[in-house]
């Protein structure tokens, strides 16, 4: 068991360092081709990558903050990563470890944030600015979507939910919830507005550059990543809670995570960008929706 | 050997009084002295606390009594007063260690000898009202501190806006707080009929109606800063000077929510309505609260905002701990309640700490209009350290005392499987959202980007200061890094309240945190453990900064897309952060316009009495002097976003009005407002002692 | 499916109408400089050394527009635009063509002239057979311009002298 | 250098738009850069190469200058696309371009000075690192174009063009062609006012092939109808017509006897109902 | 000739225009000289200046009349005297009249009074004047520089005849010497877009004065891309060669220019065009247009992060660049037009080439709006945006889709009917809403009439020469040219010269008109859509911006939805 546990931590490490690009290179591969276009080849986010990061970057700032976040954001996303199942194990579980995901994966952004204000630039600031309204507008409809789950499986561990889940009406809903607000928060088209390449020059990454910027993306990527691997457990665990094998349980997860991000560059390619107050007024909508699917879970349905 | 202690804080806070007097002529010298005295109280207030400890975790009180002669003071020392005492002892040590060289900032107005005497008076005053076991001592003191803490917020009484405030302060906590607290007084004493029937152990006997609550409610939530009871305070905390204001957030409106707990829930009985009701206030503080704050762009109004919020995740947790005490899961409710109080101890430190900084940057910078502030991290490294760690601490972000404390507001109410109280959450779960908004715009305008021309000289203020903000900073780590250090006598009160034995719910081994809820899946429950959270990032962030050393060689300008701009001119000031969101909840700012009217009539249909009592002072007021009446219509001409919360007070803005300008009259000659307030403390005690 | 072309993997052919790239043919060329004149961009030039009687006509690939003016204007066809457009370089010399001609040297006073042997040729070419003294044109032509207007001259003060005389 | 990856930022120095439309057509599906890892950068902090278009003029000189410092220190490669960023193109001389004080304004120097060189050098002048410099000449430049040239700067394909210095030892020739050289010349001219400049040579070549088979001036009229009637096209059978009235004209004015191939006709009138003929064919 | 172009063309009509102004004027009226076919040049002193050009550019009865350029000379050489000369079209469907007001001002005293308080459409103009001329504009609410670099020093004036071409004088380059930007009002930040900006394809300067996202006020810095083409066409360049650095004012609507240009000189030279050239000329206009339309659809897609809808637009256009790249031999700059007529014929298998392209282009471009409309995110982000009012609209003199998009109803092609238009039928979109939506459509429903016109051309496309033979252009005449660009109204005004070359070239971009506008579409709307209304106004060549006082109270939003969209646009592909 023991060895299992080392076995499958070691792979979910790989996995969370190593997928993203790949699978950013799916995503855009498949978008390439509704496009009508060859596309890059599907490693080409791993060279981007390591010519970021062979490159020596330039310092607009001596500025700690500036300097740090790209590495505070790296490891924040790495390590609310941990926190999720892969197979029948779980790196790092603990009671509450959704809240604690959370605020991890907030940390990406506050390192966005932080990093984005730490100089005098609009473009960085309104970057950072968007970002925290994204934030702001997506947080209560992903704590509808927690409580649900929460009053239907008692529990609050990731790792627990899965597998404690019974299906009503509620929590079929509240599985909408989590895709659209994972969809949001991730930051896809047409909710990526913080990071907004025309309009205000990639935020924040306007100023970053060399192997700081390549830090930086990869830390993004691999909060994606994150974020749909939570929404990737959460629906294949329920299909496969039953099965012991944890490779097995493991293989599922990936193949609804491709799923995921292929099915996510398709709305990508089919969407414009929206204004940050219309995401904001989407998203205030949606909450005031998802109050009901409270009601019918706080009624047992 | 306890009891010692205690009485050795007392009077060395009683010491600093008198040792002031003789060197008033020194300003300097009598504020470093008196400093010194109340540090010292602070620490044995501390040590008290710390010594305490293992006798109150067994569940037995410190009892003593002080005899005066005339009267005799009862104490009775439990976990829940021990909680105000550690919050006390370390607030009072840092801003003793703090202070004497802020107040240099305040020499022009003088009276060194006043401002230590209401420093300690007000301190005491705190430790006595949650410390001593009688009603009637408990409404005494509690008005010294109301007088005390009013004093010192209109310090700077030069300014206009110190003056409004202080009277919106003094005279809403007359009427909400104090009123209905000797109401309650009057109506106990009439029952028991002697002063030692007063005491909590022989009140806690009787079964007293429901009236008791609702007269608690109000006057403990209007001190705490309730909605819709909170317009006074984002107006009187930044009026004070700041390490006054760090006493005044971090100290005082927690000395409320301890009189809420201890009247309602060990004095009465903590029931399912009560619960409720404490829940959802807190739950409509804490949104109201925030979403104000996220619009200031005044450093001190902005965290005052933020205490209103903060104070609403407190009356969640406990809230919830009542619902879930008074439903039957007791050891869930305990755990709900000391994740409220949990978070009253943490909010105490980081806003304490907060407000110093604000208070820091006024020293350097002579403002706190964050619209112009910036650069500062450059210019002051320690602060910027200190305010980043306490802003880091109110978001809630681990490793952070703040994010415990509210993980575990979380789990209390998100597993208490209730519909409506895991709304609660998820309300409380939004706010830390903008609670982080909010901070980020804080620190970031304040201390991000380059300095501007107002904080070009700005230095990194004395040492004394940065003394006093780390060990507040450290006590931010200290809680958020080992839990465990404080959540047994978090317990206490719950454990007093329901009787049972915690074991199995919730553990606490070294520093590391487990809470099971009533009807949580068996089995599978593992720690959170922050050290191993800590652990992850350090080893990553330690390994990416090897693999990618980070070293400027040199500076290049700020991508400006190739035309010059002018830094000031190159940067979101603090005003335009969050404007789509704000204009989006732009309704709730300004339904106050639409609000005012109706409010207005209703109230002055409902309380025509109320409001004959504003309308003859207003006649009284009209005979000083047509020139003061200038001032109310300056305030009804100024005010001209009503927010809603004033609107909702609106009964109280016109009483105001009419009170206001007697008191705006009064306060114009301080020795005047000192005589009156002396002598209105002086009838009170003698009313009380003639008794 | 994908439109994506392959290019640069496989090779691509520009369309037949496609202006690329002017080329000089240096065996058709006569070193005229009606190119020169015609180019609005100033990319060819003529560089006449009278000391050691060369004209260069330069070609900058880099500086043409690509408006086939000098096409148009060529009387021999020996500057044609390409189909070719594959020049991109690390090295601006690799655009630049020159054609390095003989100038005309004047059997009289022994200068050179301003145009070219193969100029001189292509004139004889055009000048159709037996329209002109032939001969007499000959003698004239290669001559440098001052040396024939000083013949003209000399012909000139001849003729009037028999007129006169 | 072999990357395989680019990111590109793109940098008008007051060009006329064709050029940067081509680079945006580079990314678009029937050219599709992204494949060979080309994106365009939002910031210059992100690029590893700048693609200048443009003759630089003096008000974009001081932004180009900013954002060239602004990239990482390191590859910095220049990609000139078109003319103008090569060299000035055909506004090198106009009094807001930019030039080095010692680039001439007029000059005889070859290659020619201007564009974006001007630039790099008084950045290297300045001590500042720039990379190669990839010209891609062109007005605009294909956009096939443009990705050879990014392609060479990837390293993934050859260079192809070469310097070339041609002296008399080339040889010469004077190609003789079935008709006279004055007359080709004056048939020549006369076609770029009925087809243009491009169709002409083809066409005039199919007529001088007509020509020299034709033995007299009948036999050219009916080679032309014939050709006329093999070719569809109603162009170039009005081009061959319009040739054969000007070749008869010409060949009157000169005399048929001077390096004749088609013999002079017997009657005077001849020439004249032959051009009659063609107005009514034409309609 | 079409009914329609023979009423416009109607000399009646035109002189009844001419005899008004000169009748309202009498005796202020120097001399009236018609110069061509449309054109009449009416000389009046300097101070009526104002008066003059106000009363028939504000004339309440012609609707659509505007100010087509102006054009400052230096007559010194000939008169001793500098020439000021303002054209004004009346435009409309109502007559076909373009008037020259023509003053000269004296050397000793370069003033003159500024027309731009009666008609702010003249604020560039006279700064332009002012800039390379040295004529003082009195009067004038913008003396900043706005054509020559920042380190241009001040007294040298590039158009004068005694200003050498080659010449580039240069002073230190300082924060002084900076353009003087207006500082930001209170209380806002500024946001720099460009130079050197991804979403801008070109550079030049927008200072957005931003509360939060909000655009408050917009000041801006153009002519980065002043490169001097008028002084190099009057000095270096021959009558021919100057048709192609004309072409290449404009990478994308080079033709509508060399065409301008070739129109001008052909006026002023009194050379007659065979027929046969006109429609070729007619055709290449229209390509381009078909090729401009879908590239600024597609930037608009590009700049809202809509990929899908870029790549389709640059797709579908990649045919008319490869039909285009076929016909004349490049994709870009054609090289087609010169003066008398064009340089490559259409032979049989070309037109049969574009007859095909067209077909297809029809096919897939309708597939493209129709998938583009039905995309609820783009329309969102269009809708409502960039708001120009007819008022603004008219007020700046805004030419092109940008003006009829707000519900200008005018078109060169129509209203001056130039090349072959006169023998064609088409419409002219025209819509009211004055958003970015209202612009694409306009776009969008003039890419249909493009193809329509085409297939008109080439059926009825007569025999005979493609060029005429010229020999000589008589010196001193003047005479302008004009084109409806895809931007809109293209206008170059030529003055011809001796030694085979030109006097003075005027050459008056049809986004020299539009840009002054800018700013009163883009307050009110959030950075996010400020790139997005710079590309809805599709500009080509870089001009500048002007202080002007805010009034956001024109701005009406307008809902329209997604049903009446699709709607729409069928029934504008249902048209064609």
């Amino acid at each position: 068991m023991e060895a299992e546990r080392i076995a499958f931590s070691f792979i979910s490490l790989c996995l969370i360092l190593f997928l993203p690009p790949l699978l950013d290179g799916i995503g855009r591969k498949v978008k390439a081709r509704i496009q009508l276009r060859q596309g890059p080849s599907i490693l080409q986010t791993y060279y981007d990558l390591t010519t970021f990061l062979s490159v020596e970057p330039v310092y607009p700032t001596e500025r700690l903050a500036f300097r740090l976040a790209p590495y505070i954001a790296f490891a924040s996303a790495v390590s609310a990563a941990l926190v999720l199942p892969y197979g029948r194990v779980i790196p790092v579980s603990f009671t509450g470890d959704i809240f604690v995901f959370l605020y991890v994966l907030a940390m990406v952004s506050i390192a966005y944030m932080v990093g984005g204000f730490s100089l005098n630039n609009t473009y960085t600031n309104t970057g950072a600015n968007r970002e925290m309204m994204m934030i702001l507008s997506i947080e209560p409809i992903l704590g509808v979507a927690i409580g649900t789950f929460a009053l239907n499986a008692h529990t609050l561990r990731i790792g627990a939910i899965p597998f404690a889940l019974t299906f009503t009406v509620s929590v079929l809903l509240a599985y909408g919830l989590l895709a659209y607000s994972v969809y949001v928060e991730g930051g896809f088209i047409p909710f990526d507005v913080a990071e907004a390449e025309q309009e205000i020059l990639e935020g924040t990454f306007s100023e970053y550059s060399g192997y700081l910027l390549g830090i930086f993306k990869w830390a993004l990527m691999i909060k994606r990543f994150a974020l749909l691997w939570l929404l990737s457990s959460f629906i294949s665990i329920p299909f496969v809670r039953n099965v012991a094998n944890g490779a097995l349980i493991l293989i599922t997860q990936l193949i609804v995570l491709l799923l995921l991000y292929a099915g996510i560059a398709v709305i990508e390619s089919m969407n414009a960008r929206l204004r940050i107050d219309h995401v904001i007024r989407r998203n205030t909508g949606v909450f005031l929706c998802s109050l009901a699917v409270l009601l019918l879970a706080a009624l047992g349905w | 050997m306890m009891e010692e202690l205690f009485t050795l804080t007392v009077i060395l806070y009683l010491l600093s009084i008198l040792v002031v007097l003789p060197l008033r002529k020194n300003y300097r010298a009598s504020i470093t002295v008196g400093h010194v005295l109340t540090g010292l109280a602070s620490i044995s207030l501390l040590a008290f606390t710390v010594g305490s400890l293992p006798d109150v975790l067994k569940g037995k009180a410190i009892e003593f009594t002080y005899n005066l002669g005339v009267a005799e003071i009862p104490f009775h020392v439990d976990g829940l007063s021990l909680i105000l005492c550690l919050v006390l002892g370390s607030l009072g040590l840092a801003t003793s260690i703090y202070s004497p060289r802020y107040m240099e900032f305040y020499e022009r107005f003088g009276r060194s000898w006043l401002y230590v005497v209401l420093y300690s008076a007000f301190v005491l005053s705190m430790i006595l009202i949650v410390t001593t076991s009688n009603f009637l001592w408990f409404v005494f003191f509690w008005e010294v501190m109301t007088f005390t803490s009013y004093l010192l917020m209109i310090w700077e009484n030069d300014e206009e806006y110190v003056r409004k405030a202080g009277w919106k302060y003094f005279v809403t906590m007359h009427v909400a707080s104090t009123l209905p607290l000797i109401i309650s007084l009057a109506m106990l004493y009439a029952k028991t009929g002697s002063v030692n029937g007063l005491d909590f152990d022989n009140l806690a006997t009787l079964h007293l109606g429901p009236i008791y609550y609702v007269l608690f409610l109000i006057g403990f939530g209007s001190k705490a800063g309730v909605v819709p009871l909170h317009f006074w305070l984002p107006d009187a905390h930044p009026a004070a000077p700041s390490n006054v204001s760090a006493l005044l957030s971090g100290a005082m409106i927690k000395v409320a929510v301890y009189g809420l707990i201890r009247t309602t829930c060990f004095i009465l009985r903590p029931t399912e309505a009560l619960g409720y009701t404490v829940a959802i206030l807190g739950t409509v503080t804490l949104t109201v609260g925030t979403l104000y704050a996220l619009k200031q762009t005044d450093a001190k109004r902005l965290l005052a905002y933020h205490s209103v919020g903060q104070m609403g995740y407190i009356w969640l947790g406990v809230g919830a701990g009542i619902t879930l005490i008074a439903k039957g899961y007791p050891a869930f409710g305990a755990i709900a309640m000391a994740a409220g109080l949990y978070h009253l101890v943490n909010h105490a430190i980081f806003k304490g700490l907060l407000f110093l900084s604000a208070g820091s940057v006024l020293y350097r910078t002579h403002t706190r209009d964050l619209n112009v502030l910036g650069g500062l991290a450059k210019l002051m490294p320690f602060t910027a350290l200190f305010t980043f760690i306490a802003a880091m601490s109110i978001a809630g972000e681990p490793p952070f005392n703040g994010f415990m404390s509210k993980w575990m507001i979380y789990q209390g109410t998100f597993l208490s499987g209730d519909g409506l109280l895991v709304f609660c959450g998820i309300m409380a779960l939004f706010i830390s959202a903008a609670t982080l908004a909010s901070f980020v715009k804080f620190y970031t305008t304040a201390f991000g980007g380059t300095p501007t021309t107002t904080t070009e000289k700005a230095e990194e203020v004395p040492s004394s200061m940065l003394i006093g903000k780390g060990f507040l900073a450290f006590l931010c780590l200290l809680f958020g890094l080992v839990p465990s250090s404080i959540i047994p006598l978090l317990l206490t009160p719950g454990k007093a309240l329901t009787g049972v034995d915690l074991s199995g719910w919730i553990s606490t081994k070294y520093w590391l945190v487990t809470i099971r809820a009533p009807r949580m899946p068996a089995g599978g429950e593992t720690y959170f453990n922050p050290w191993l959270f800590v652990g992850v990032l350090g080893v990553l962030v330690v390994a990416m900064l090897i693999s990618y050393p980070n070293r400027p060689k040199r500076i290049v300008k700020v991508w400006t897309t190739g035309e010059p701009v002018k830094a000031e001119h190159y940067k979101l000031r603090a005003m335009h952060y969050y404007g789509p969101f704000e204009e989006y909840i732009h309704g709730l700012y300004h339904g106050g316009d639409a609000l005012s009217g109706w409010g207005t009539y209703v109230c002055s249909s409902l309380a025509g009495g109320y409001l004959s009592l504003g309308r003859t002072l207003l006649r009284w007021a009209e005979k000083v002097g047509k020139d003061v009446l200038s001032t109310g219509r300056w305030y009804e001409k100024n005010g001209k976003e009503i927010y809603l919360d004033e609107a909702v007070a609106s009964p109280f803005v016109q009483l105001m009005k009419g009170l206001g300008i007697a008191i705006e009259e009064v306060s114009l000659s301080y020795d005047l407002l000192l005589m009156l307030a002396a002598a209105t403390l002086g009838v009170m005690m003698l009313i009380l002692l003639g008794w | 499916m994908a439109v994506t072309l392959k290019y640069p993997f496989v090779k691509l052919e520009a369309p037949p109408e496609y202006r690329g790239i002017p080329h000089i043919e240096p065996r058709l060329c006569i070193g005229c400089g009606a190119c020169v004149n015609a180019c609005p961009a100033d990319a060819l030039l003529k560089i006449d050394d009278h000391s050691t009687g060369t004209r260069k006509i330069v070609l900058d690939v880099g500086r043409c527009i690509r408006c086939a003016r000098c096409d148009e204007a060529c009387p021999t066809g020996a500057i044609r635009m390409t189909r070719n457009f594959e020049v991109a370089t690390l090295d601006r010399s690799d655009h630049v063509e020159v054609v390095e001609l003989r100038l005309h040297r004047c059997p009289n006073c022994g200068n050179y002239t301003d145009y070219t042997e193969r100029a001189l040729e292509k004139a004889f070419q055009i000048l159709p057979e037996g329209l002109f003294d032939k001969e007499e044109l000959r003698k004239k032509a290669i001559l440098c311009r001052n040396c024939r207007r000083k013949l003209t001259v000399d012909d000139t003060i001849e003729a009037s002298r028999e007129v006169v005389g | 250098m072999k990357l395989r990856s680019l990111y590109i930022f793109h940098l008008d120095t007051g060009a006329c738009n064709g050029c940067e439309i081509e680079l945006f057509d580079v990314l678009t599906p029937y050219y599709d850069a992204e494949r060979l890892g080309v994106r365009l950068a939002a910031s210059p902090r992100h690029a590893h190469a700048m693609a200048v278009t443009g003759p630089l003029t003096r008000q974009t000189y001081y932004a180009a200058k900013e954002a060239i410092k602004a990239m990482p220190p390191k590859p910095r490669i220049i990609v000139a696309i078109g003319t103008c960023a090569c060299s000035g193109g055909i506004f090198y001389n106009g009094y807001p371009i930019y030039r080095r004080p010692e680039s001439p304004r007029e000059g005889q120097e070859y290659p020619r000075r201007g564009g974006i060189f001007e630039l790099v050098q008084d950045l290297r002048d300045e001590g500042e690192y720039v990379g190669p410099v990839v010209y891609i000449p062109g007005c605009p430049p294909r956009p096939e174009e443009i990705l050879y040239g990014v392609a060479l700067a990837l390293g993934l394909v050859e260079k192809r063009a070469k310097g070339e210095h041609y002296t008399e030892e080339a040889g010469f020739e004077l190609p003789e062609y079935p008709i006279e050289e004055r007359i080709r010349l004056s048939l020549r001219e006369r076609l770029k006012y009925v087809v243009g400049y491009f169709d002409r040579e083809g066409i005039l070549r199919d007529f001088m092939e007509l020509a020299g088979k034709a033995e007299s001036v009948e036999e050219l009229h009916r080679l032309i109808e014939d050709y006329c009637l093999r070719n569809p096209d109603s162009r170039i059978s009005l081009a061959m017509r319009v040739l054969e009235r000007e070749f008869l004209r010409l060949k009157e004015k000169y005399g048929w006897e001077v390096g004749m191939n088609a013999k002079a006709p017997q009657g005077e009138v001849r020439g004249v109902q032959v051009a009659v003929k063609r107005d009514a064919g034409s309609r | 000739m079409k009914e329609w172009a023979r009423r416009i063309m109607d000399e009646k009509v035109r002189e009844k225009y001419v005899n008004e102004v000169v009748e309202k004027f009498g005796d202020r009226i120097i001399s009236v000289e018609r110069n061509a076919d449309n054109q009449w040049i009416i000389e009046i002193n300097r101070e009526d200046l104002p008066e003059v050009v106000g009363y028939i550019v504000n004339h309440p009865e012609w609707k659509e009349t505007q100010l087509s350029t102006m054009a400052g000379a230096d007559e010194r050489p000939l008169r001793g005297k500098f020439s000021l000369i303002y054209w004004i079209s009346i435009n409309g469907a109502s007559g076909d009249v373009f008037l020259g007001i023509k003053t000269y001002i004296p050397e000793d005293d370069p003033r003159f009074p500024a027309v731009t308080p009666v008609h702010p459409g003249a604020h560039w103009y006279e700064r332009e004047v002012k800039d390379l001329l040295g004529l003082i504009p009195e009067g004038h609410p913008d003396p900043r520089r706005l054509v020559l670099p920042d380190d241009w020093p001040e007294g040298v004036y590039p158009l004068r005849k005694d200003f050498h071409y080659t010449d580039s004088p240069k002073r230190e380059f300082t924060d002084e010497t900076k353009y003087p930007y207006r500082e930001p009002p209170k209380g806002t930040a500024v946001f720099p877009l460009g130079p050197y900006h991804v979403a801008l394809d070109e550079p030049g300067h927008f200072r957005l004065f931003v509360k939060g996202e909000e655009i408050v006020d917009v000041d801006y810095r153009l002519f980065y891309q002043h490169r001097g083409i008028e002084k190099i066409g009057e000095n270096r360049l021959t009558y021919d060669q100057v048709n192609f650095i004309a072409e290449r004012i404009c990478g994308i609507c080079g033709t509508a220019h060399a065409l301008a240009y070739a129109q001008a000189v052909e006026a002023a030279g009194k050379i007659e065009v065979p027929e046969r050239a006109e429609y070729i000329r007619t055709v290449m206009a229209e390509i381009e247009r078909l090729h401009s339309h879908m590239l600024n659809l597609g930037l608009a897609c590009h700049d809202i992060g809509f990929d899908k809808g870029f790549m389709d637009a640059f797709r579908i256009r990649e045919h008319v660049m490869w039909l285009a790249e076929r016909l004349t031999g490049n994709r870009k700059t054609y090289g087609m037009v010169i003066i008398g007529g064009v340089r490559r014929d259409f032979l049989e298998y070309r037109r049969t080439m574009i007859e095909e392209t067209l077909r297809k282009l029809r096919e897939e471009f309708q597939k493209w709006v129709d998938q583009t409309l039905s995309t609820r995110t783009f329309i969102k982000r269009c809708e409502g945006v960039g708001v120009l009012s007819y008022r603004d609209a008219k007020r700046w003199s805004s030419v092109g889709p940008w003006a009829r998009g707000s519900g200008r109803n005018f078109d060169a092609r129509r209203d001056h009917p130039f090349a072959a238009y006169k023998y064609l039928d088409f419409k002219v979109p025209v819509h009211k809403e004055g958003d970015v939506l209202a612009r694409c459509l306009v776009r969008a429903e003039e890419i249909m009439e493009s193809i329509w016109i085409i297939e008109q051309a080439l059926d009825e496309m007569p025999g005979g020469d493609i060029l005429a033979e010229w020999k000589e252009i008589p010196p001193y005449r003047e005479a302008v040219g004009f084109t409806e660009a895809p931007r809109g109204e293209d206008v170059h005004y030529v003055m011809t010269g001796e030694g085979n070359r030109l006097y003075r070239w005027r050459i008056r971009a049809s986004t020299y008109n539009n840009f002054p506008s800018l700013p009163d579409a883009m307050r009110g709307n959030t950075v996010a859509d400020a790139v997005l209304i710079i590309a809805s106004l599709d500009p080509c060549y870089s001009c500048t911006e002007r202080v002007q006082v805010v009034d956001l109270e024109e701005k009406r939003a307008r809902v329209l939805t997604e049903k009446e969209l699709i709607e729409l646009s069928r029934k504008v592909s249902r048209r064609v």
